[in-house]
Parts: structure tokens; C-alpha cells; sequence
């Protein structure tokens, strides 16, 4: 089956890793993931002030694509894009006015005929009818946890995995939540289902430092520490995540955050398809386990013990 | 000069009250109006508003207790919806909708009593007389069979 | 022609109030005005008619001119129509059959050009006219009053209610669904702002309630039904089965030791554990056990039988069965309490899953010398004494966002206590309050409140706190102090939320039961915030306790003891009356739409299903006149206040 | 430090800027602190999120665009998610920068980040970064 899928700009070009992961499990789950075509970043922001609405049109073009190639739903695994795409649509979809204006702005794209490649400018407007979903909440909703099982190739049991959220999968609150901001569940849901043991911890809805890693890197590598420190303190062998920035502070960054703080060990830190396809038996070589800071391979033989057969 | 003749009808426990209130407190406002006392503004039927229209007022005024102060509980947000209802019908009979008006008036606003009663005199005023041949109302319209 | 088709005979008499009306409208010209108005046989002017000569003149003038109806042009009827309809009244005229035309405040006083308000009163006086030409005769409706009062829940406002309505010598009927009477109230260690025991004061009051002979206690038992009307209620109960007879159980506990059926103790507030026969707490009332049929293994002796087996007496009796009956009574007292808000509103404080994250209740039971801990402070993840507990207010309170808008009035100083009594038991310990603000409006509240700062050195951070959370057994504690402008990280042992007061659990259900109206957040409404805040808007019907919104003891009772007050003035009464201008119906008119049933506030409208017209309840119906308005075929008309009679009144106002 | 207080016209138009941009009520925050309890970044900031909403309210304009903590929320919409009276400071401190922006210079644009770090950082966060804190 074919499911639009939006990767964004990081896992495209930079962690192409997670992004595989990502097509290789959902493969298995049968499912064909399909880009919207000549999509563009989506600004990795959503434009928190009624001035900077012209920070809509990115994402919006994204979902018009989709509307235009007939889907009715489009996945991400990226938590900013997730974000981004999630709270555009509702903000269009709360504000008419809004959605004329950006409309609008959209009348003067290029658009390129997918059968003849030809450039038109015939303008085509977005019509709200495209559902952002993030592919966690896809497994639950519409593949079931129950079908996931069905596949299930490796048992993880023996892994403690303690799920990390961070900010924008969560929050605003009522705007883009895929779960309530300070009691969330999907995530833990999620890892049990694929067969993890769940490591509970304070940190999972505290925000990593996102994009202050750049402007003021040690503030992000205080609150990377602080979160890395806790579910390790509570017992994880691993972090799972689902956004690639939150991943570069609490991996990339670790020789920074050693450097410190004295007492920080390090860390494995897994991307949540990373972890879905581990389960699902896909070949480790396509999760590009080598490429991260800090390796996890150590910590997954514990689990190379304990294939399941069915 | 043009002299209107407006009808009010205002609710015994707060539009009523203010209108005293203006008057315990020396207030001046326009002439030219006449209040009746019902229970409660809910009790006015557009028929009423109607028939008041049709027997020569240029603008009608209701009074009620303010959303929440309602003596008997909601029958403001009635006379609101009715009220609606009305403004939009009046329109079909030629009359425009500014001459019939809602306010909610507390006991206590004796000076919103006044303010409403001056500043509805001159509205109307500026409407001009209400030219009755212009008006498609029948009897079968402002009246029980 | 009046409502009884003769002619009627009006007098006008118009008032100069001294200058008041004099000085600005033409009292002389309004009275000649009107001399010649069709139905009015005599007019007059006169310079006080409120004073004893004008009031004398009236009546005389009623029987010189054999006058059936009166006009008193004058100030507002807000002021003196009581004092006019009793001088018709002495003359032998139905109240009804006077009108006062208000000429002073609304029309002399506002106003100063004398022609316009000369030609305006003389409108005023003839819409009048018209309105008293049509004026029924009408006579108040008398009803009986049963002199019994149903009091409905068993805390310390139901019980204060009850004592002193049956004080007043009427019997009382006191519903409450636990099996015992008490309350919250009975759950508290020490109260503020005394720091009296709680328990000392109320089981004398238990006691009192159970021994009263003017009251009939029914514990376990809950209201089904209420019909009726004020002073005439018929009310269902229900009676839950208890399977022991409370006369025969001698209270000895072999069942209990027997019973093997662990379950968690609410009266703890689930702390400790009980049996699934069991008594609440030592001083119920009716001392007695109870089998909760919810936990116990099943009654038949093959799935367990085990205290019927050792009761010695035969109190228990697996048999029993659920009972309904209807109770006649006048008047009914709504003291059903609130509940705690639950913490699994509050993720962000870790939701229910630290153990050592308390709510308010929790705290009195740790405290309380009956308590799990025997009043010693533990806490219940390992019975060490904390030694740092911090106290966190507003939680859940005064959020309009997330939460519940409004302030829970009573935590502020029941946190100040907390601390206080935390700090008398742990010397060496310390106590941390966060607070948005400490609101202390009471009598010797804030002296309290500044007791736990100065003497028993607690220490309060103003901040709401953001997050709690726990690392291994370290509670951390993530606040603010907005007075230093610091953010605060600070360990604890214990942490106790002062969860906002929500109204009962289940509490929706009861209150569609008797159809009273409640405010946004679910507590009662009163009539009047001010001037009547004891009773509801639906008469017969008064207002105790927490069931109205926050309160302390001192203010519950309070209450229940104006609420008593009201009872007593109703029940103090030979009949009821109701006033006259209601809205019937004319059968003969009415199609039975039902609109009207839609409008009434009062549900008294019915449709009758067989006749298929309507049917009113005289005594419900308040007289709005809503049903008048939304009726379409003219079959409900307000009495006095006809559509003919509105319609005459605008046409005299418009062409007089 | 002494301020003057004064709530003239211009403290007014910049209250109604900051509010409209926002689309924040400042006159709803209650000052209960939770935004700082709450904020990752606090331990950095000159000025806690709450004394930010509480400057805005007093009209102290130069305080608060001088602050630093305009450039340290991370959008984390913590003190959004918690806020008793639902106001998000991220968009109130995003209108902050817009007002102040066209008047100053870059807080952080693209010859911040040197070379080496810019091919390692994911794209989004260098998007992320412009976005928030250069003009
Ligand atoms: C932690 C805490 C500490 C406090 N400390 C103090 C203090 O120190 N000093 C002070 O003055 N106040 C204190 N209070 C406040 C005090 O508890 C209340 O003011 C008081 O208990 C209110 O009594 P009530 O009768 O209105 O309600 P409740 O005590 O709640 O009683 C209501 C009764 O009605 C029954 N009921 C409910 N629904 C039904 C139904 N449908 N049918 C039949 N029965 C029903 C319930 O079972 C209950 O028995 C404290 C409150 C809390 C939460
Ligand atoms: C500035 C202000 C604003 C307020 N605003 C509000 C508000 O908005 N809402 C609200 O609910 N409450 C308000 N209140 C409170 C309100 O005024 C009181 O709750 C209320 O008036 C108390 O009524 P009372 O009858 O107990 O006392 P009082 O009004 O003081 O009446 C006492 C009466 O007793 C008489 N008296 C005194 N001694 C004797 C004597 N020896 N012999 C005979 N007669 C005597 C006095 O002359 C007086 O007439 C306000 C109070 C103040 C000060
Ligand atoms: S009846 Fe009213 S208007 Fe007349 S004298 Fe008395 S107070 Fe004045
Ligand atoms: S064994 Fe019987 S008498 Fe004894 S407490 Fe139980 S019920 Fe009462
Ligand atoms: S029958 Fe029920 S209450 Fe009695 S002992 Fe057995 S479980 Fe306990
Ligand atoms: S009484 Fe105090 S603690 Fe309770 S809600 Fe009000 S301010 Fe908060
Ligand atoms: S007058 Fe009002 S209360 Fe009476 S029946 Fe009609 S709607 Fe109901
Ligand atoms: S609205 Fe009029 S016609 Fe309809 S049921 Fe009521 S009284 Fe009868
Ligand atoms: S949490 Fe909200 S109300 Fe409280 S200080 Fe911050 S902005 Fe103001
Ligand atoms: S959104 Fe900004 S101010 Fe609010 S908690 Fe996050 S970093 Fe702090």
C-alpha cells in the first residue's frame, strides 16, 4: 500500500540512516512510503506570530502536493516537521481567513505537471483535506498494534528502553499533542508492543535545548545532560526518540556534554523506527548502527541472543 | 422638529428598577417615550413589537436583566433569540431593524437607563418618522385570530 | 368591561407628592384629562395621597362614587402599591382591581419641559385605565404546607440543619448514602483556625442527631425521586441492604476478624485496609456493621458465609433486600458536601503514581490520632518520618485553562495547618508552603496563617510550582520564588497537594433528581448571591454547605443554620400563597403543541397525552409569562396581563 | 535601581503591539510563576519568563527588549502546556524579537556558526535558528 510520507530536510540529507530504518519497517508492515514530489523544508518552525504568516506557505505547499497527487494523509517521523505540518493544517483550518490569505500567496507558484513535466502556472489551492499524522500514531490508528506484533522477528525483551518525547510531538497543548503533554502514553504503548521493556523517567517530556544547541551550546548541553542523567539513572540501557535534532543534542552532543560533566557515561540513543525495524528483523546494516556518536551495538547484543523464529 | 414616540416595554426586576433608579437620582433623558411593566422580558411577544410599530411607534425598546441576572432564570437569552428572529423579519415589513432595540439593564444602571433612552430618542430621530404606508402590516400580523 | 363582562366603575386619583410631581407635570390638567376616559367615573387630584388625609380620601371617594377599580397616578408601585391595595382592600375592593401610574419617578423626576410631561403622564394614567378595565378579581392561591423536612446528605451542614429544624419542632427525615453520618468532617484531624479535634466536637453531634426524637436518621439510603411542589413534596428512597440488622449487632467484630476480603479503607483514604463487612470508623453512627456487597465474595454460604457463620447474635442476614418508599415532605435541605479534585489531573505532580505525593484528606488521616499512623507524621511509602514536606497550593484551583476557575477558599489555611501540625509533630523538620497568594478571610484567619510564619517558622515561597517528580526515593520539587525572582529545585520526603473542592461525585445524577439549578462549576445555585443566598431558585428547596460552593466549618454551619431558619419560616406558615398572575391554559384554544412545556423554567406545563392540551401547575408556575409569549394560538394567557390587555395599553400610550 | 513607573501612550501602544503580535492577553497572567518553575533555560535567563509578562504589563519597554531571555526560550511550550491561564510565552517573546528586530542587529544569523559545526548541525536546526533570532 502506498502512504505519503513527508521525511524533512535532516533525515533527507543528514541522518539518511533513520530515515531508511524508517522505509525498510514500514516495507515490512506493507506499506510503500512515498514522498510528495519537489517538496521543499517546511521551515522546522511554526511562525508563532500573525506577522510571519507567510511562514505558512512552505508547509502548506507540502500539503497541497499531497492533495494534488490524491492522498488524503501524509506521515512524519520527524517531530519538528511533524509539528510544523500538524498545526499549519489547523491553523488553516481555524481561521478561513488565514487560509485565503495563504491561498493567495500560493497563486503565484509554478507548478509542474506530473505527467508531461511540464511547467503551468495554473494555480491550484490547498483544500484542507490532508491528515498530518506522526507515524506513531499511524501504528496505533490505523496499522494496530495487534498487526505489529503478527510481524514481530526479534525479541527485544531484553532491552530497557526508556522513550523520550521531548517538546513538539507534545506541545502546545491542544494544538498538536499526539498524547496529553504531562501524562503521555503512545510512546511507552508503542515499545511495549514491539517488545521492549519500558523504563519509566521524569525527563521524557523535558525539552532537550533544541535550537539554543547552536546559539548557547551549553545551556542545550545542560538540559541534553540532565535528561541523559535521569533515564540512566533510572535504569535505561537506551533512549528511543522520534526527531533527529533532538537526536544530534543528545548523541552528536555527548562529547560536549562528557566534557562537562564528569560523571555522565554515555549513552545509546535509538530513533524509534530504528528500534521498529530491529523488531521486524530488518537487516541491522540498513539502521547505520555505525553511524552514531555514541555506539549502540554493544547494548543491542544483548537482544542477538534471543531471535525469535515463527 | 421631528418628535418620535417610542414604546418600551421593560422587565419589572431590572430594566424597570433602573428606570426608577434614573428617576430617585434626578436623571433628564428625552420625553418621548412610554414604559409598560411586564414580569419579565420574555413575556413580549413580536407580536406586541409589532402591533406597537403598526399603532404608530417609531421604535420600540426592550428592557431585560442582564444574561446571568435573570429573575426567572434564562427568560432573557428567550428574548434574546426572539429578538434576533424579529429584527430579521422586520426588514420584510419595511421597517428597518434599528427601531426596535435590546438592552440589558441592571437595578443598578440608572445612568444606562438614561444613556440607552437618549441615545435611542436620537437614533431614532435620525430615522425619521415611521411612514406607515410603507409598512405591509395587516392586522392578521399583530394580532390573535 | 371587566373580565366578568360588567362595566366597571374606575377612579383616578392623581397625586402631587408635594412639588415632586406637582412642580413639573400638571396634576390638574392629567385629573381632567381623564374625567371623560371611557370607564372612569371620577378623577381627582390631591396633594399627598400617601398621608392619612389622602388615603382617607380614597376610600371615601371608593364608597361616595361606588367605585369598583382604582388608579393612583403617583410615585413608583415599587413604593406604595402595598400601602394603596390595602386602602381598596378596607373599601372592599379586590387588590387586583388597583393600578398605580408611575407619573413621578418616571416621569416627573426625569424630566423638565412641564408640556411633554403633563402629555405623558396622561398616556401613563390611560394605559392604565385600559390595563384595570380588563383586571380579573383575583385571589392569591392557597396551598397546605407539610411540616417535615427531608435533609439530604450527613455532613456537619446536614446534620447542623437537621438538629435545628427538629429543634424548631419539626420531624426531619436525613437521608445519607454512606453508612455512616459525618462527613468530611469526621475524616479531619485538628481544625483551623482553633485547632480543635475535630472528631471531639462532631460525635456529640452524631450522637445528638441519632437520639433526636424529632429525627428520623437513614443511613445507606438514597433519594430516588422528588414530584411535587414547594411545602408538598413526595419524595422516593431508596434503601440500600446493609445484611446487618443494627439493632441486633452487639458490634463484638468476630465477623470482621473472620472476613476474608481485604479491601482499601476509604475512610482512610485508602492508607489502610478493612474487611468487606466492616464498621467505617469507631464512633459511626448507627454504631454498626455494614456488608459491602461490592467487595464481600458473594452471599451464598458455598462462595464464602463465613461471618454469618460467627455472628452469635444472627445480626447478619444474606437475605436482605433493596427497599423503595415514598415520604410526604414540605421543604428539602441539599447538604450533599463536595469531593477532592483527583491528582490524576495533575500529571505534571506525577498524576497518582508517587506514593508520597498526598492530597489534603490524606494529610488529616496521616495526622489524625486515629488515623493509620496513630497520628504519627509517616509516610506510606517506607513509615519513615519525613523530614522536608512541602506543601503546594492552588492545585487544580483557580485555573482557567486546565482546571477549575474558581478558588477553593478554604486550602489556603488548611495548608497553614498542614504545616503547623507537621511541625508540632517533627520539631526538627521543615515545612515549605508554595503559594500563589494566601488568602486568609476570616475571623482570626490571618493571625493563624502568620502563626505558622512566626512561631512554627514555616516557610513560604510564592510561586506555583511547575513539577514533581521522583528519582529513586528522592522527591524533587521544581518552583519558582517570584519575590527574589529565583528559580527553586528543592528535595523532599512528602509533598501534599491542596487539591481544589469539586462538587460530589455522582452528585449531576441526585441533582437532575430534584431539578435544581446549579452554577457553571457544578455547585448549587442560590437565589440571590446576596439576598438570598440560603435558598435555591426552585422554592422549597434550601441551600447547606459545601454542596454551594468551598466553605469552612464556621461558615458550612452557619448556613445549615439559615437554612433551618428558612425551613422554619416556611413551615411557620398556615398555607402557602402563591401569587395569582400565572399563566393558565384554554383548553379549548390550546392545540397541544407543547411549545409552552419547551419554555416554562419551572416544568409547570404538561402536556396531557390523552386530551393532548396542556396542563399547568398553579403552584410551580412563577408567572413569567414566557409560555404567553411563545404560545400560538392565544391559549395561554397570563391572568392580568392579556394580550388584549397589553395591546390596549400600547395603543393607549401611542394614540392617547 | 529606581525604574518610573508610567503608563502613558507609548507604554500603552507597546503593550497593545506586543498583545496583538502575540495574540497573547497579557492582562490574564496572574503572575503565578509557573512559566519559570517550569522553564528548561531559566537558570541562564537575566529575566525569568514571568517577570518578562509582568514587564510587558507594567509597560517597562527598555527592560524588557534588552533581556536576554528573548534569546534563550527554545519554544519548548512547557510554561504554554501548564500556564493556569493558558498564555504562551513563546509567542509572546517571538512578538518581543519582532518589534525589537528591525531596529537592532542580528542576534544570531549565519556567520555565527562556523563552518565545521554548520555541515554536522541537521538542517532544521540551523533553519530553526535563523528563523528565531535574526531578522
Ligand atoms: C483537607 C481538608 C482540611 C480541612 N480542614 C478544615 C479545618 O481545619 N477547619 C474547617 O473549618 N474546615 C476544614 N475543611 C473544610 C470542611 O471539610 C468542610 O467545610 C465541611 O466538611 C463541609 O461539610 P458538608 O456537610 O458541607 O459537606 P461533607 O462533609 O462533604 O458532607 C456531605 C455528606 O453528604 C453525603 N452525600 C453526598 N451525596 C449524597 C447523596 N446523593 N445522597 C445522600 N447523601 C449524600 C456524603 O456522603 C457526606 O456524608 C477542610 C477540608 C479539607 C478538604
Ligand atoms: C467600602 C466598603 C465596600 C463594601 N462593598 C461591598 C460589596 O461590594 N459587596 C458586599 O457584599 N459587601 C460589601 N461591603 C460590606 C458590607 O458593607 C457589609 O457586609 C454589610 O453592610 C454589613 O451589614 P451589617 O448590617 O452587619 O452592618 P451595618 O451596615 O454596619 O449596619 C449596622 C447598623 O446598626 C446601627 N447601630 C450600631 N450600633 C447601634 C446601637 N448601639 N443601637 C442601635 N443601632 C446601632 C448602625 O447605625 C447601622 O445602621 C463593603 C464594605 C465597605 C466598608
Ligand atoms: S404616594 Fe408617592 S408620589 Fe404620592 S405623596 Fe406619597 S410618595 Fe409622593
Ligand atoms: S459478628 Fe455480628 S454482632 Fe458481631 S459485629 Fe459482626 S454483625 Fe455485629
Ligand atoms: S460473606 Fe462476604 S462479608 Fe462475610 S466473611 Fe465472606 S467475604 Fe466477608
Ligand atoms: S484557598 Fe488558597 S490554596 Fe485554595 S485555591 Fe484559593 S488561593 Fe489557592
Ligand atoms: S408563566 Fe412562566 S412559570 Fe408560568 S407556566 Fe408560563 S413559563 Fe412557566
Ligand atoms: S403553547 Fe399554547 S397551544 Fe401549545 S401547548 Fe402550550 S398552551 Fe397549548
Ligand atoms: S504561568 Fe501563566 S499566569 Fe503564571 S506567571 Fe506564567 S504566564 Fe503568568
Ligand atoms: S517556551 Fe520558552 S519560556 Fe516557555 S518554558 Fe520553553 S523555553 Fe521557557
Amino acid at each position: 500500500m502506498k502512504l505519503h510520507y513527508y521525511p524533512g530536510c535532516t533525515l533527507k540529507e543528514k541522518t539518511t540512516n533513520l530515515d531508511d530504518s524508517t522505509r525498510a519497517a514500514m516495507e515490512v508492515l506493507g506499506y510503500e512510503l512515498v514522498e510528495p514530489e519537489n517538496w521543499t523544508c517546511c521551515g522546522a518552525e511554526f511562525p508563532l506570530t500573525e506577522e510571519k504568516i507567510v511562514g505558512l506557505a512552505a508547509p502548506t505547499r507540502i500539503l497541497r502536493q499531497v492533495e494534488l497527487e490524491g492522498g488524503d494523509k501524509v506521515v512524519t517521523t520527524c517531530a519538528f516537521c511533524f509539528n510544523v505540518l500538524k498545526r499549519t493544517n489547523e491553523a488553516l483550518l481555524k481561521d478561513p481567513l488565514k487560509h485565503k490569505r495563504i491561498n493567495a500567496y500560493l497563486r503565484d507558484d509554478i507548478k509542474i505537471d506530473p505527467l508531461t513535466k511540464k511547467k503551468t502556472t495554473d494555480f491550484a489551492e490547498y483544500h484542507e483535506t490532508v491528515w498530518v499524522l506522526h507515524l506513531m500514531e499511524f501504528i496505533k490508528y490505523q496499522i494496530g498494534y495487534d498487526k505489529v506484533k503478527s510481524h514481530i522477528k526479534r525479541d527485544l525483551a531484553n532491552l530497557k528502553v526508556a522513550p523520550y518525547y521531548g517538546c513538539r510531538l507534545l506541545r502546545p497543548a491542544g494544538e498538536v499533542g499526539i498524547d496529553i503533554p504531562d501524562d503521555p502514553h503512545i510512546f511507552e504503548e508503542f515499545l511495549e508492543n514491539i517488545g521492549c521493556e519500558v523504563v519509566d523517567f521524569p525527563f521524557k517530556q523535558e525539552c532537550c535545548g533544541s535550537y539554543i544547541s547552536v546559539s548557547l551550546p551549553d545551556a542545550a548541553s545542560e538540559a541534553s545532560y540532565q535528561i541523559l542523567r535521569s533515564a540512566r539513572y533510572c535504569g535505561a540501557d537506551m533512549l528511543a526518540l522520534s526527531c533527529p535534532l533532538c537526536y544530534y543534542n543528545l548523541d552528536r552532543r555527548q562529547d560536549r556534554i562528557k566534557e562537562r560533566f564528569f560523571d555522565f557515561t554515555g549513552m545509546p540513543i535509538l530513533f524509534f523506527t530504528q528500534l521498529l525495524a530491529l523488531a521486524l528483523g530488518v537487516d541491522e546494516k540498513v539502521l547505520g548502527l555505525d553511524q552514531h556518536y555514541y555506539d549502540p551495538r554493544p547494548v543491542l547484543s544483548k537482544m542477538h541472543k534471543t531471535e525469535v523464529v515463527s | 422638529m421631528f418628535e418620535p414616540k417610542i414604546m418600551c416595554f421593560l422587565c419589572k426586576w431590572c430594566t424597570y428598577a433602573g428606570a426608577d433608579l434614573a428617576g430617585t437620582s434626578r436623571m433628564q433623558y428625552a420625553s418621548n417615550s412610554v414604559n409598560l411593566r411586564v414580569m419579565c422580558s420574555s413575556r413580549i411577544d413580536p407580536q406586541h413589537i409589532l402591533y406597537a410599530f403598526k399603532e404608530g411607534a417609531d421604535g420600540v425598546f426592550i428592557g431585560g436583566c442582564h444574561p446571568g441576572d435573570c429573575h426567572y432564570v434564562e427568560g432573557n437569552y428567550k428574548t434574546l433569540r426572539r429578538t434576533i428572529l424579529l429584527s430579521r423579519m422586520l426588514e420584510d415589513f419595511g421597517i428597518d431593524k434599528r427601531r426596535l432595540r435590546l438592552e440589558w439593564i441592571s437595578a443598578a444602571e440608572g445612568k444606562k437607563f438614561m444613556e440607552t433612552m437618549n441615545a435611542f430618542s436620537e437614533s431614532i430621530r435620525e430615522l425619521g418618522a415611521l411612514n406607515l404606508d410603507q409598512v405591509s402590516l395587516t392586522n392578521e400580523d399583530t394580532k390573535h385570530g | 368591561m371587566n373580565g366578568n363582562g360588567k362595566k366597571k366603575k374606575i377612579g383616578v386619583f392623581v397625586c402631587h407628592c408635594g412639588v415632586n410631581i406637582a412642580s413639573v407635570v400638571d396634576v390638574e390638567r392629567v385629573a381632567k384629562a381623564l374625567e371623560n376616559y371611557p370607564g372612569v367615573e371620577f378623577s381627582t387630584n390631591y396633594v399627598y395621597m400617601c398621608s392619612e388625609p389622602g388615603q382617607k380620601m380614597i376610600l371615601e371617594k371608593i364608597k361616595e362614587q361606588k367605585l369598583d377599580s382604582v388608579i393612583v397616578a403617583a410615585c413608583s408601585p415599587t413604593l406604595h402599591e402595598k400601602t394603596f391595595q390595602n386602602v381598596v382592600e378596607l373599601a372592599g375592593i379586590n387588590p387586583y382591581q388597583l393600578e398605580i401610574a408611575n407619573i413621578r419617578e418616571q416621569d416627573s423626576w426625569v424630566h423638565s419641559d412641564k408640556e411633554k410631561a403633563t402629555a405623558k403622564a396622561v398616556k401613563i394614567v390611560k394605559s392604565m385605565v385600559e390595563k384595570v378595565l380588563q383586571n380579573e378579581s383575583l385571589e392569591p392561591i392557597r396551598v397546605g404546607v407539610t411540616r417535615r423536612a427531608l435533609v439530604i446528605g450527613g455532613g456537619i451542614s446536614g446534620l447542623q440543619a437537621a438538629l435545628d429544624i427538629a429543634d424548631h419542632g419539626y420531624e426531619v427525615l436525613l437521608v445519607e448514602k454512606g453508612p455512616s453520618i459525618g462527613g468530611h468532617m469526621i475524616q479531619l484531624s485538628e481544625t483551623f483556625p482553633t485547632l480543635d479535634c475535630s472528631q471531639c466536637i462532631m460525635t456529640p453531634k452524631m450522637v445528638e442527631v441519632s437520639r433526636h426524637p424529632k429525627i428520623r436518621l437513614l443511613t445507606y439510603h438514597e433519594v430516588e425521586s422528588v414530584s411535587g411542589f414547594v411545602g408538598n413534596f413526595k419524595v422516593k428512597i431508596r434503601k440500600k441492604p446493609r445484611y446487618v440488622n443494627p439493632d441486633l449487632c452487639t458490634l463484638c467484630g468476630d465477623c470482621e476478624k473472620v472476613c476474608p476480603q481485604i479491601v482499601s479503607d476509604e475512610f482512610n483514604m485508602g492508607l489502610s485496609f478493612r474487611k468487606a463487612i466492616y464498621m467505617p470508623f469507631p464512633q459511626a453512627v448507627p454504631g454498626t456493621y455494614t456488608l459491602d456487597i461490592d467487595n464481600c465474595l458473594g452471599l451464598l454460604p458455598i462462595r464464602c458465609g463465613k461471618c454469618k457463620d460467627v455472628c452469635e447474635p444472627k445480626a447478619i442476614n444474606y437475605d436482605e433486600q433493596e427497599e423503595i418508599f415514598e415520604e410526604e415532605v414540605g421543604a428539602i435541605v441539599v447538604s450533599t458536601g463536595y469531593d477532592l479534585y483527583t491528582m490524576d489531573h495533575l500529571g505534571e505532580y506525577g498524576g497518582e503514581r508517587y506514593e508520597d505525593v498526598l492530597n489534603g484528606l490524606e494529610f488529616e488521616r496521616i495526622l489524625s490520632a486515629s488515623g493509620p499512623t496513630g497520628g504519627v507524621v509517616r509516610r506510606p511509602s517506607d513509615g519513615k518520618v519525613p523530614k522536608n514536606v512541602v506543601f503546594i497550593q492552588c492545585c487544580g484551583s483557580r485555573d482557567t485553562e486546565n482546571h477549575n476557575p474558581y478558588c477553593s477558599k478554604i486550602c489556603c489555611m488548611y495548608t497553614a495547618k498542614h504545616a503547623m501540625l507537621y511541625k508540632h509533630r517533627v520539631p526538627d523538620g521543615h515545612a515549605t508552603v508554595f503559594y500563589i497568594d494566601v488568602r486568609t478571610g476570616g475571623k482570626a484567619f490571618d493571625e493563624f496563617y502568620q502563626r505558622a510564619v512566626e512561631e512554627d517558622h514555616v516557610l513560604y515561597i510564592r510561586g506555583k510550582v511547575s513539577k514533581v517528580f521522583q528519582e529513586g526515593d528522592r522527591i524533587i520539587v521544581w518552583g519558582v520564588d517570584t519575590l527574589t525572582g529565583k528559580k527553586v529545585e528543592m528535595e523532599a520526603d512528602m509533598v501534599v497537594l491542596a487539591m481544589s473542592m469539586v462538587k460530589t461525585e455522582g452528585g449531576e445524577e441526585l441533582l437532575k433528581k430534584l431539578k435544581i439549578a446549579t452554577d457553571a462549576n457544578g455547585w448549587l445555585a442560590e437565589a440571590h448571591p446576596k439576598l438570598r443566598p440560603v435558598e435555591s431558585l426552585n422554592a422549597g428547596f434550601f441551600l447547606a454547605g459545601c454542596a454551594h460552593g468551598p466553605k469552612d466549618i464556621p461558615e458550612t454551619v452557619a448556613q445549615a443554620s439559615a437554612a433551618a431558619a428558612k425551613v422554619g419560616d416556611l413551615f411557620a406558615q398556615k398555607e402557602l400563597l402563591h401569587e395569582p398572575t400565572i399563566v393558565p391554559v384554554n383548553e379549548e384554544l390550546c392545540s397541544g403543541c407543547g411549545i409552552c412545556v419547551t419554555v416554562c423554567p419551572y416544568g409547570a406545563r404538561e402536556l396531557d397525552p390523552i386530551k393532548k392540551v396542556v396542563k399547568v401547575n398553579e403552584i410551580l408556575c412563577e408567572g413569567c409569562g414566557a409560555c404567553a409569549a411563545a404560545c400560538p394560538s392565544g391559549a395561554a394567557q397570563q391572568k392580568n396581563q392579556t394580550d388584549n390587555q397589553i395591546f390596549s395599553m400600547v395603543k393607549a400610550i401611542l394614540k392617547g | 535601581m529606581r525604574v518610573k513607573l508610567k503608563i502613558g501612550e507609548e507604554e500603552k501602544q507597546f503593550i497593545e503591539r506586543v498583545s496583538e503580535l502575540s495574540g497573547q492577553d497579557v492582562y490574564k497572567c496572574y503572575q503565578c510563576g509557573r512559566c519559570s518553575a517550569g522553564c528548561p533555560f531559566a537558570f541562564e535567563m537575566d529575566l525569568l519568563p514571568n517577570q518578562i509578562i509582568r514587564m510587558v504589563q507594567m509597560g517597562l519597554q527598555d527592560e524588557v527588549i534588552h533581556s536576554k531571555t528573548l534569546y534563550l526560550c527554545a519554544s519548548c511550550f512547557t510554561c504554554q502546556s501548564r500556564c493556569p491561564k493558558g498564555i504562551d510565552l513563546a509567542r509572546l517573546m517571538e512578538a518581543i524579537r519582532l518589534l525589537i528586530e528591525p531596529k537592532g542587529k542580528d542576534q544570531f544569523g549565519p556567520n555565527d556558526v562556523p563552518t565545521k559545526l554548520a555541515n554536522e548541525l541537521p538542517q532544521q536546526v540551523l533553519v530553526a535558528v535563523y528563523r528565531k533570532f535574526s531578522k
